[in-house]
C-alpha cells in the first residue's frame, strides 16, 4: 500500500502525513480513506461542516483512536501502535483542558514533569515561552484568574514547550466570544510565526481557516474534496461543494441548456438564463443538471428605470427590486428579489448619503459569466 | 488489542467491589431473609418449609392492620414533609440572596448530623406535660394547667417529619437551583400569576426532585425505629417495632424475616405506585439528586 | 432573584421560613441546652448554670469527660465511622468510575442496584445481614465445627452493615463530580506526554478529592448517628449511639447525655463546614 | 492504655449493675482485668446471645425464670463450675430456687445475683387507694396512671383476676384464655392510663413530675423515688409481688471464665453488695442482704414490705417455649386496640 | 418632567417610551437617565458593551425590575406598577427559557392558557403561529428534539402568538453557532416584517444590531450615547465610544497640531501627522487630545517602490511594508506596519492573481481628511 502513494524516499520533509486513513464507527465512516500530507512549517487547516469526522481524524493522529486502516507517519515514522504519550504531537482541546487544580506555572511545567526535565531546566523553559506567548507575569497565577485569551495562549505553551513536531488544536476558538475570536484569529497566526511549527487547525467556521492558514483542506462526510491555499479554494473550488461551503455565494440548480467551449448557459429552475463557466472535473452535456454560484461581491447592483436590461457577451444582466438592506459598514449587502421571485445577495457600498440604494428601489444587478461558477451535479 | 485488554482488565477491577458489596451486602442477606420466612418452626431446633409466617400476617388483622397504619402514616409524614419543605427549598435556591443561601442550607443539614436519638430526646424534653413548652405557655399565662404533647399520633408525626423534611428539601434544592430564573420569569411575561406559574411550571419542573425527595422521606419513614417508639402513644404501634419484637422479645426470627420482607415489599410497592402515578422512574428521580 | 413577590407576601414568606428554622432548631436547642442545668435530670426546673456534665470527675454528676463508658462508647464509634467512610469512600470511587467511564451490559439495571440500599430501611439491612451472618456462623459451626467469630455480632459487622447503604451516597457525590469532569484533562494530560498511571495520581484524583473528602465526611457523619441498621448488628462494643440509648432506656438519662448531644451536635457542625468548606472549589474552566 | 497482657471481661447485664465504682475497685484488684459492660435487659440479652451464638460476653445476667427453655433451644451457656462460686454466701432459700429453675441434665446454668420484686408504685399523698393492680384501672386515677407494655402487667392483671399464670404454664391453652380474659381488661383499661412507661428514665419522670400518681414499677424505681419523694412508696399487690431472680450465667463461648467467676465473687463481699445495691436499689441474694442496704433505701423497703407481704411474693416460674410467643401476641393486641380511646 | 420631553399629546403612536429611566442597585448605577421612544411596528436595537445596564433596561420594561425612577410608557400608558403578568410586553430570553417539561404545542399554549382562551381558540392560534414560523408540523414534539434555529423560531412564535404590543429581545442568538447565527439574523428581520410588532433588540454584537434594526441605540455604562439608524451610527457617529464600538477601525490617539475650519492636523502619539474632520460635538483647538479613526474600507493599499509619498490636500498618505495578508474572501485585509512601528489595517481585494499584494511588499495607503474622524477627548 505505502509504495502505492510514491513518497518513499523525500518524506522525511514532511512533519505530518496520512495515507489512507480509515475509521469507521459501526456503520459510520467518521473518516473515510483520507490521504495529505502537511509540509514542516506550515499552518494547515481542515474545515468542514459538524460532523465530518474532522475530530476523528485529529483524535487518530493524537492516538486517541487508532485507524481502521491506513497509515499516520511524524517525521516520516509510522506511528500506529504508538500510545498518545509516546506521540510528539500535542493538541490544544476545545475547551482547552487547562488543569484547574494547577496554577499557570504547573500548568506548563506538567509535560516537562511527565518526560523527566530537572527543576532549573523546567523553570528555564516555562519562563521562556511565557515570554514568547507575551504573558510573563501569569506564571504564579490560577487558572480561573485568566481572561479566556490567555487561556488560549496559556493552552498553545503547554504545548509549545514540550517542542512537538506538530501542535494539534480542535476549534480552539469555539467557546470565545466574538470580539475575542476576531483578535485571536490574528494572535494564532504570529505565535505560528514565533514557533515555526506545524499547527494543524480544525475549525468549521470558514472565515477562520481562510484567514489563518497556508493550506486548507475541505472536508466533507469523512472525506477530503480539497486541498489548497485559501485562494484557491475561494475562487478556484473544485467542487460545488467547496464553492458553497467557502465564501458567502448565491446558488442556482438548473440545467445546461448550452455548452461554448468552456462556457455553459445555464437555465435555472425558476426559469433563469446565465451563463456561466465550467467548473469541477466533469465536462458538462447539454441537459445535465447543473448548480451555478455567484459570490455577492462580484454582482454589481445599479439603480434601473425598471425597464428590462439584455444579458450580453461574458456578462449576466438581471433586473429585481429590493427587497432589503443589510447594513453592516463596509460588508453591506442587498437583498433583491428577480422576476422569478428569488432572492439574490449582491454586496454594496452604503455611505449614508441620498445615493444609496433603498428598499423598493429597482436595480439592475450583473456579472461576469467568468464569476458564475458553474458544476455538473 | 491492547487498548481493549486493559478496557477489560479495569472493567473487571471495577466491578469486582460493586458486585462484592451488592451481593454479599444487599442480595445474599435478602435472599437469607426470605429463605428464613419462609421457615416455620415445628419444634425445638426443627424448622419446615412453609408459608405460615406469611398466612400468620394476613389471618392477624393486628399486623396488617399495623402495616397499613405504618404505611399510611408515612404517607401523611411524606406529604406533610413535601408542602412543608417546598417552600423552604423554593426560598432557599430562588429568593434567598448568594450568601445568605448558603448559611441556609447549611442550617437545613445541621440536624441531619444529629442522631436520631438526641432529636427525639429533644423533642421529648419540649414537649412533655412538664417540659419546655407546656411550662412556657403555663409561665405566659396561656394556659393553667400543663398540657401533654408527648405521646400521640400527632407527635410521632411532628417528630418524623422533623426527622426526615431534610432529605426533602436537599433534593428538592438541587432540582430548583437548576432551573433557569428566567424559565419563571417567562411564565410571568407570557401571562401567568404565581399559582399558574407554580403549578405549570415550577412544580412541573421539579417533579424529578419531588419524586425522589418522597421515596427517600417515605422509606426512612416506614423503617424508623427510634421516633415513633420514642414519642409515640399508647396506642401507636409502628411495624419496625413489631418486627424488633418479633426478633428481640419473641424470638421469632422466621416470623420477623417475614415482616421485614413484607415491609420491603409493601414499601416498594407504594412507590412503584407512585412513580408510576407521577410518570417518573428511578433512575430518573433518585439517582439524580 | 427570580421575581419579586409583593412586599406583604414577601414578608409573610420570611416569617415562614423564619419560623421553620425555629421548628429546626428547637429540639436541639432543648437537647442541648440541659447539658448546663445543674440538676440530676434534664429538666426543667432550671436550676443553675454548671459545666459539670462536661468536667466533673465524681458521681453522681460525672462529666461525659470522664464516664468512661460514654469515652468508650465514642471511641467505637469514631472506629466505625473511620472504616465504614474510608471503606465507601474506596468503593464509592470505585463506582464512579464503573458507572461514569464504562460501558457495560445492563448498566441502568446496575445503576438502580446501586441506589437501592439507600431506600432499604434500615432496621431491615440490619437484621438481613444479621441473620445471613449467624446462619452462616451456625452453619460452619455445625457442619465444620469452624468458628466463625467475624461474622458475629460485632464492629465487622457494624462496619458492613453501615458500609452497605452509605457507600450508596458516596457513590452518589462522587459520581456527580465525576460526571462533570471533562474527560479531555484525562486526554490532554495523556497527551502531554503522562502515562495512565500518573494521569490517575495528578489530574484525575486531585479533581475528585473534594468529593471523596465531602463523601468520606458524610459517611462519618451518618456512620456516627447511625442507630437503626447497628442496633441488630452490634456487639459488646457498642458505638455512642446505642451506648447512649442503652442509657436512655435502661438507666435513666441524666444531663449527661445532653452534654454527649450538645457536643456531638459542635463536633458535627464543624465537620459539615469543614465539609462545605472542600467541596467549594473553584469554578471550572 | 491497656496492660500487655489484659484479659478483657465483657459483662453483658443490667443498666445499674455495674456501677462504675464497682468496676473501678475491681479493676484496681485484678489490674489485668478489665471491664467492658453492655447494658441489657431479659428479651436483648437472650436475643443478641442467640446471634452471637454465645459469644460476645463472658457474662450474663438473664433472670432466674429466661434460662430453662433457652437453653435447651439455643443452647447459650455454658454449665457453672460451682466449686469456684463461693456459695456459702449466699441466701440458701434464694440459691436452692435457682438451682432447681436452671439445672439441665444435672449441670446447673445459673446461681442467684439480685432479686426484687415488680409491683405498684403510688403517690400516697395523691392516690391513697392504691393496693392492687386492677386499680391502675380506676376511673378515679384516669389519665394518671402508667404500666409498662410487658409480661409483667400481663400476669400481674392475671392474677388480680384471681387466675394462677404460672399453674396454667403447664396448659398452654388454658394460658392463652388466661391471657385473652387479661387483654381484655388491659384494652379496657387503656383509656385510664396515661401512657406506657419504656424505662426507669420516663416512669421517674412521669412520676416526680405528678404527671401520674401510680404506675407498675420495679421495687428499685419506687425506691429510688422514695428518696426524692417519700409521698412516692412502693405498694405490693395484694395478690402479691412478683418476684425476680437476676442469676448469673456464663455464655457458652465466654473467653473469660475465670475473670466471670472472679467477678461472681467480687461482688458477693459484703462491702460490695453494698454499693451494688446502692446502685441496683434492690437485694442481694446473700444472707443478712436487708442490712447491707444503703440507710434510705432500707427506710424505702421497710416503708413497702411487711413480712407478710414477703410471703407472698410469687416468684416468676420457668417459661416455656411458645410462652413468649403468646405473651407477644397478647401485648401487641393490647397495643394495637384503639376502640376503647 | 414629562413635560420636558415634548410629546403630550402625539404619545400613543409610539408602542414603547421611556422617559429618564433610572436604575440604582446600591452604588452602581445599571441604567442611568435613559429616555426614548420607539415608533410602531420598528425594529429597535439596544447595543453596548457587556455590562452596560441593557439587560437591566430590559427587565424594566418587561416588568421584573422596577426603575429608580422615570417612567415607562407602553402605548402611550405608563406601566409602572403593573406587574409583568399584565404587561403585554412579550420577552425572548436569552437562553429562550422554553418550559422543557411541555412540547412545542403547550409551550405556544401557555400564554393562551394563561389568558383563559377557549380550547378551539388555542388550538387555532396555535397553528397559525407555527404556519407563520414555517414550522407547522413540529406541534408534538418535545423541545429537546429541536434544533437551535427551530427552539429560536419557537420562542419567538410563543410570544407572539399573544399578540404583544412590544416584543423584547434579549441576545437570543448568544447561544447559536456561527452559521446558524448568521441565517437566523435575516430570518429575525423576516420574522418581524411578517408580524409587524415592534421589536427591542438588545445585543452587544454590532453587525446584529446594524444588519437587522430600523434604528439602534448605543449604549455606554448604563447611559444612551446615540441613537440613529446604522448608517448614522457608522458614518455620522457622534463620540469617539461610538466610532470604536461600531464597525471596524483603525484608531489613534494624538493632539492637535492645527485647527483649519472642519478640519483638523493630528500629530499621533507614535508620531504620525494626518488630517482628519472634526467630529463629536466639541470643537478642537491646538494642543486638545483627539482620538482619530479611520475605517479599514477607507483606506487604499497601492503597491509603492518604497519611496515615501506626501500627503497632499484632502488626502493622508503614508508609506508602509506589509506585515501579513488576512485572506477572508470579499472581506480580505492587509495589515500595513507603518514606519512608526503601529500596525494599519487596510481593506484590499484579493483575486488570486499575480497582482495581488504579498507579505512584504512595500505599500502606500491613502485615504481622505474627510474619512478621518477625530473626536476630542
Ligand atoms: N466514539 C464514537 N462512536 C460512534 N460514532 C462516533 C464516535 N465519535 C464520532 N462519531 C461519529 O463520527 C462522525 C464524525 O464525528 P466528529 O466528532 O469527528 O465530527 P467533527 O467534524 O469533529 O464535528 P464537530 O465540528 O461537530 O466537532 C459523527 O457522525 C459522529 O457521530
Ligand atoms: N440584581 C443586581 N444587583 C446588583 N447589580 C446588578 C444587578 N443586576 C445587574 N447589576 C449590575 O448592573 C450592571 C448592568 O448589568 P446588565 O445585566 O444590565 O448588563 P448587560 O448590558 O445586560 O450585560 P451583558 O451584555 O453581559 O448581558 C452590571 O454592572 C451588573 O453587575
Ligand atoms: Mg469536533
Ligand atoms: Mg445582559
Amino acid at each position: 500500500m505505502h509504495s502505492n502513494t510514491g513518497h518513499d524516499l523525500a518524506t522525511t520533509e514532511n512533519d505530518l502525513e496520512c495515507v489512507q486513513v480509515k475509521k469507521h464507527f459501526g456503520s459510520v465512516r467518521a473518516v473515510d480513506d483520507v490521504s495529505f500530507e502537511i509540509p514542516k512549517g506550515s499552518f494547515f487547516s481542515i474545515l468542514g461542516p459538524s460532523g465530518c469526522g474532522k475530530t476523528t481524524l485529529m483524535r487518530m493522529i493524537a492516538g486517541f483512536e487508532s485507524p481502521t486502516s491506513g497509515d499516520i507517519q511524524i517525521k516520516g515514522k509510522s506511528v500506529i501502535g504508538t500510545p498518545p504519550n509516546r506521540r510528539n504531537v500535542k493538541m490544544v482541546f476545545q475547551h482547552l483542558a487547562l488543569f484547574p487544580m494547577m496554577n499557570v506555572y504547573e500548568n506548563i511545567a506538567y509535560g516537562l514533569r511527565c518526560a523527566g526535565a530537572s527543576k532549573e531546566e523546567i523553570r528555564t523553559k516555562v519562563h521562556d515561552v511565557l515570554e514568547r506567548i507575551s504573558l510573563p507575569d501569569v506564571a504564579n497565577r490560577e487558572i480561573t484568574q485568566l481572561s479566556g485569551g490567555q487561556k488560549q495562549r496559556i493552552a498553545i505553551a503547554r504545548c509549545m514547550v514540550l517542542d512537538p513536531d506538530v501542535l494539534l488544536l480542535d476549534e480552539p476558538l469555539g467557546a470565545l466570544d466574538l470580539k475575542l475570536r476576531e483578535a485571536m484569529k490574528i494572535e494564532l497566526k504570529l505565535l505560528q510565526h514565533q514557533f515555526d511549527t506545524t499547527f494543524v487547525y480544525i475549525t468549521h467556521d470558514q472565515s477562520e481557516a481562510l484567514v489563518m492558514s497556508d493550506n486548507v483542506a475541505i472536508m466533507n462526510e469523512g472525506k477530503f474534496v480539497q486541498i489548497g491555499t485559501p485562494q484557491e479554494l475561494y475562487h478556484k473550488p473544485s467542487a460545488a461543494f467547496v464553492a458553497g461551503f467557502v465564501g458567502d455565494t448565491n446558488r442556482w440548480a438548473g440545467r445546461v441548456a448550452r455548452v461554448e467551449g468552456g462556457t455553459v448557459e445555464v437555465e435555472t429552475e425558476a426559469g433563469l438564463t446565465m451563463r456561466g463557466s465550467v467548473r469541477g472535473g466533469k465536462a458538462p452535456s447539454v441537459g445535465d443538471a447543473v448548480s451555478a454560484f455567484v459570490r455577492p461581491e462580484f454582482i454589481t447592483a445599479e439603480r434601473s428605470d425598471g425597464t428590462a436590461a439584455r444579458s450580453a457577451g461574458g456578462q449576466n444582466v438581471i433586473e429585481g427590486r429590493i427587497d432589503s438592506i443589510l447594513f453592516n459598514g463596509a460588508n453591506s449587502r442587498v437583498l433583491v428579489r428577480d422576476q422569478a421571485g428569488e432572492l439574490i445577495e449582491a454586496d454594496v457600498v452604503l455611505t449614508g448619503g441620498t445615493q444609496d440604494l433603498k428598499p423598493k428601489d429597482h436595480v439592475t444587478l450583473s456579472w461576469s459569466a467568468e464569476q458564475t461558477m458553474s458544476f455538473t451535479v | 488489542m491492547m487498548q481493549n485488554d486493559i478496557k477489560r482488565l479495569s472493567l473487571i477491577l471495577l466491578f469486582a467491589p460493586f458486585a462484592l458489596w451488592i451481593v454479599l451486602l444487599i442480595i445474599l442477606p435478602h435472599l437469607g431473609m426470605f429463605y428464613i420466612s419462609v421457615q416455620e418452626k415445628v419444634g425445638p431446633r426443627m424448622y419446615e418449609f412453609g408459608l405460615g409466617n406469611y398466612i400468620n400476617f394476613f389471618a392477624e388483622p393486628i399486623y396488617w392492620n399495623t402495616l397499613i397504619r405504618t404505611g399510611s402514616m408515612s404517607l401523611l409524614v411524606t406529604a406533610l414533609a413535601l408542602l412543608l419543605g417546598f417552600p423552604i427549598a423554593y426560598y432557599i435556591a430562588k429568593i434567598a440572596g448568594n450568601r445568605t443561601r448558603g448559611a441556609l442550607f447549611l442550617m437545613c443539614l445541621i440536624p441531619l448530623w444529629v442522631s436520631d436519638l438526641i432529636r427525639a430526646f429533644g423533642w421529648i424534653l419540649l414537649l412533655r406535660e412538664t417540659g419546655i413548652i407546656s411550662s412556657s405557655l403555663q409561665w405566659a399565662g396561656l394556659i393553667n394547667t400543663p398540657i401533654e404533647f408527648l405521646y400521640n399520633d400527632a407527635t410521632v408525626i411532628v417528630g418524623l417529619v422533623y426527622t426526615v423534611i431534610l432529605f426533602m428539601i436537599v433534593p428538592l434544592v438541587s432540582t430548583l437551583d437548576g432551573m433557569d430564573d428566567s424559565m419563571i420569569e417567562a411564565g410571568y411575561n407570557l401571562g401567568g400569576n404565581g399559582p399558574t406559574v407554580l403549578r405549570r411550571i415550577i412544580i412541573p419542573y421539579a417533579m424529578p426532585g419531588i419524586v425522589s425527595g418522597c421515596i427517600v422521606v417515605f422509606m426512612l419513614t416506614a423503617g424508623s425505629y427510634l421516633t415513633p417508639i420514642l414519642l409515640g402513644g399508647k396506642n401507636s404501634s409502628w411495624f419496625t417495632e413489631q418486627i424488633y419484637d418479633q426478633f428481640i422479645t419473641r424470638y421469632n426470627w422466621e416470623a420477623g424475616a417475614a415482616f421485614g420482607f413484607l415491609l420491603l415489599a409493601f414499601t416498594s410497592l407504594v412507590i412503584w405506585g407512585g412513580l408510576k402515578l407521577s410518570g417518573q422512574t428511578l433512575n430518573s428521580t433518585v439517582a439524580r439528586s | 432573584m427570580a421575581i419579586k413577590p409583593n412586599t406583604a407576601f414577601l414578608t409573610s414568606y420570611r416569617l415562614y421560613v423564619f419560623a421553620f428554622f425555629l421548628f429546626l432548631a428547637a429540639p436541639l436547642v432543648a437537647a442541648g441546652m440541659f447539658a448546663f442545668n445543674d440538676s440530676l435530670f434534664p429538666s426543667l426546673p432550671w436550676q443553675g448554670f454548671t459545666l459539670d456534665w462536661f468536667f466533673n470527675d465524681t458521681e453522681p454528676k460525672l462529666g461525659m469527660f470522664h464516664d468512661r463508658r460514654l469515652l468508650r462508647g465514642l471511641y467505637y464509634s469514631f472506629v466505625i465511622a473511620s472504616f465504614v467512610s474510608l471503606l465507601s469512600v474506596f468503593v464509592g470511587t470505585c463506582n464512579a468510575f464503573l458507572f461514569v467511564r464504562c460501558k457495560f451490559p445492563a448498566k441502568d439495571f446496575f445503576y438502580i442496584m446501586m441506589v437501592l440500599p439507600l431506600v432499604i430501611p434500615g432496621v431491615i439491612l440490619g437484621i438481613s445481614i444479621l441473620l445471613l451472618a449467624s446462619n452462616i456462623a451456625n452453619g460452619a459451626e455445625e457442619a465444620l465445627s469452624l468458628d466463625l467469630d467475624f461474622l458475629r455480632p460485632g464492629i465487622i459487622l457494624v462496619v458492613l452493615g453501615q458500609f452497605s447503604f452509605i457507600t450508596t451516597i458516596t457513590s452518589l457525590v462522587i459520581i456527580a463530580r465525576l460526571k462533570k469532569f471533562d474527560e479531555s484533562m484525562e486526554e490532554a494530560a495523556f497527551n502531554l506526554g503522562a502515562s495512565r498511571v500518573r494521569v490517575l495520581r495528578t489530574i484525575t484524583l486531585p479533581y475528585l478529592f473534594p468529593a471523596m473528602a465531602a463523601a468520606g465526611i458524610v459517611a462519618f457523619l451518618v456512620s456516627f448517628e447511625n442507630f437503626n441498621t447497628t442496633l441488630f448488628l452490634v456487639g459488646s462494643e457498642a458505638p455512642l449511639t446505642i451506648t447512649m440509648y442503652d442509657r436512655m432506656a435502661k438507666v435513666g438519662s441524666t444531663p449527661v447525655l445532653n452534654a454527649v448531644s450538645f457536643f456531638l451536635m459542635v463536633g458535627s457542625a464543624l465537620l459539615a463546614l469543614v465539609s462545605i468548606l472542600v467541596q467549594r472549589d473553584k469554578p471550572q474552566t | 492504655a491497656v496492660p500487655a497482657q489484659a484479659e478483657t471481661l465483657r459483662l453483658l447485664t443490667w443498666g445499674s449493675y455495674a456501677p462504675e465504682e464497682l468496676v473501678k475497685k475491681f479493676e484496681a484488684a485484678n489490674p489485668d482485668i478489665t471491664v467492658e459492660v453492655t447494658f441489657s435487659n431479659n428479651e436483648e440479652m437472650i436475643a443478641k446471645l442467640r446471634a452471637t451464638g454465645g459469644a460476645g460476653f463472658d457474662l450474663a445476667q438473664p433472670s432466674h425464670d429466661r434460662i430453662f427453655a433457652v437453653q435447651q433451644e439455643y443452647n447459650l451457656y455454658k454449665p457453672l463450675d460451682l466449686s469456684k462460686i463461693d456459695t456459702s454466701v449466699m441466701e440458701p432459700k434464694l440459691l436452692e430456687g435457682v438451682k432447681a429453675n436452671t439445672t439441665i441434665d444435672g449441670e446447673v446454668y445459673a446461681v442467684p445475683h439480685q432479686w426484687g420484686t415488680s409491683g405498684l408504685m403510688a403517690n400516697k399523698s395523691l392516690a391513697p387507694d392504691v393496693k392492687a393492680w386492677g386499680d391502675l384501672c380506676d376511673p378515679k386515677y384516669a389519665g394518671k396512671t402508667s404500666m409498662r407494655l410487658k409480661r409483667t402487667i400481663l400476669l400481674g392483671m392475671a392474677f388480680d383476676m384471681g387466675e394462677d399464670p404460672f399453674a396454667a404454664y403447664a396448659d398452654l391453652d388454658k394460658y392463652q384464655t388466661i391471657l385473652d380474659k387479661v387483654a381484655d381488661k388491659l384494652i379496657d383499661c387503656k383509656s385510664n392510663i396515661k401512657a406506657y412507661w419504656k424505662g426507669r428514665d420516663d416512669l421517674s419522670a412521669m412520676m416526680l413530675s405528678g404527671e401520674i400518681v401510680a404506675s407498675e414499677t420495679w421495687d428499685s424505681t419506687a425506691y429510688t423515688l422514695y428518696g426524692e419523694n417519700p409521698d412516692i412508696v412502693f405498694v405490693p399487690p395484694k395478690t402479691g409481688a412478683l418476684a425476680w431472680i437476676d442469676t448469673f450465667a456464663l455464655p457458652r463461648k465466654g473467653e473469660a471464665d475465670d475473670a466471670a467467676y472472679k467477678w461472681i465473687n467480687f461482688v458477693l463481699e459484703p462491702e460490695n453488695v453494698k454499693i451494688m445495691s446502692a446502685s441496683t436499689g434492690s437485694s442481694a441474694s446473700v444472707k443478712g442482704a436487708k442490712d447491707m442496704l444503703p440507710d434510705d433505701k432500707k427506710a424505702a423497703v421497710s416503708a413497702a414490705f411487711t413480712d407478710e407481704d414477703i410471703a407472698n411474693l410469687k416468684f416468676f416460674a420457668n417459661i416455656p417455649a411458645g410462652v413468649e410467643d403468646m405473651e407477644g401476641k397478647t401485648l401487641e393486641k393490647i397495643k394495637a386496640a384503639t376502640g376503647s380511646e
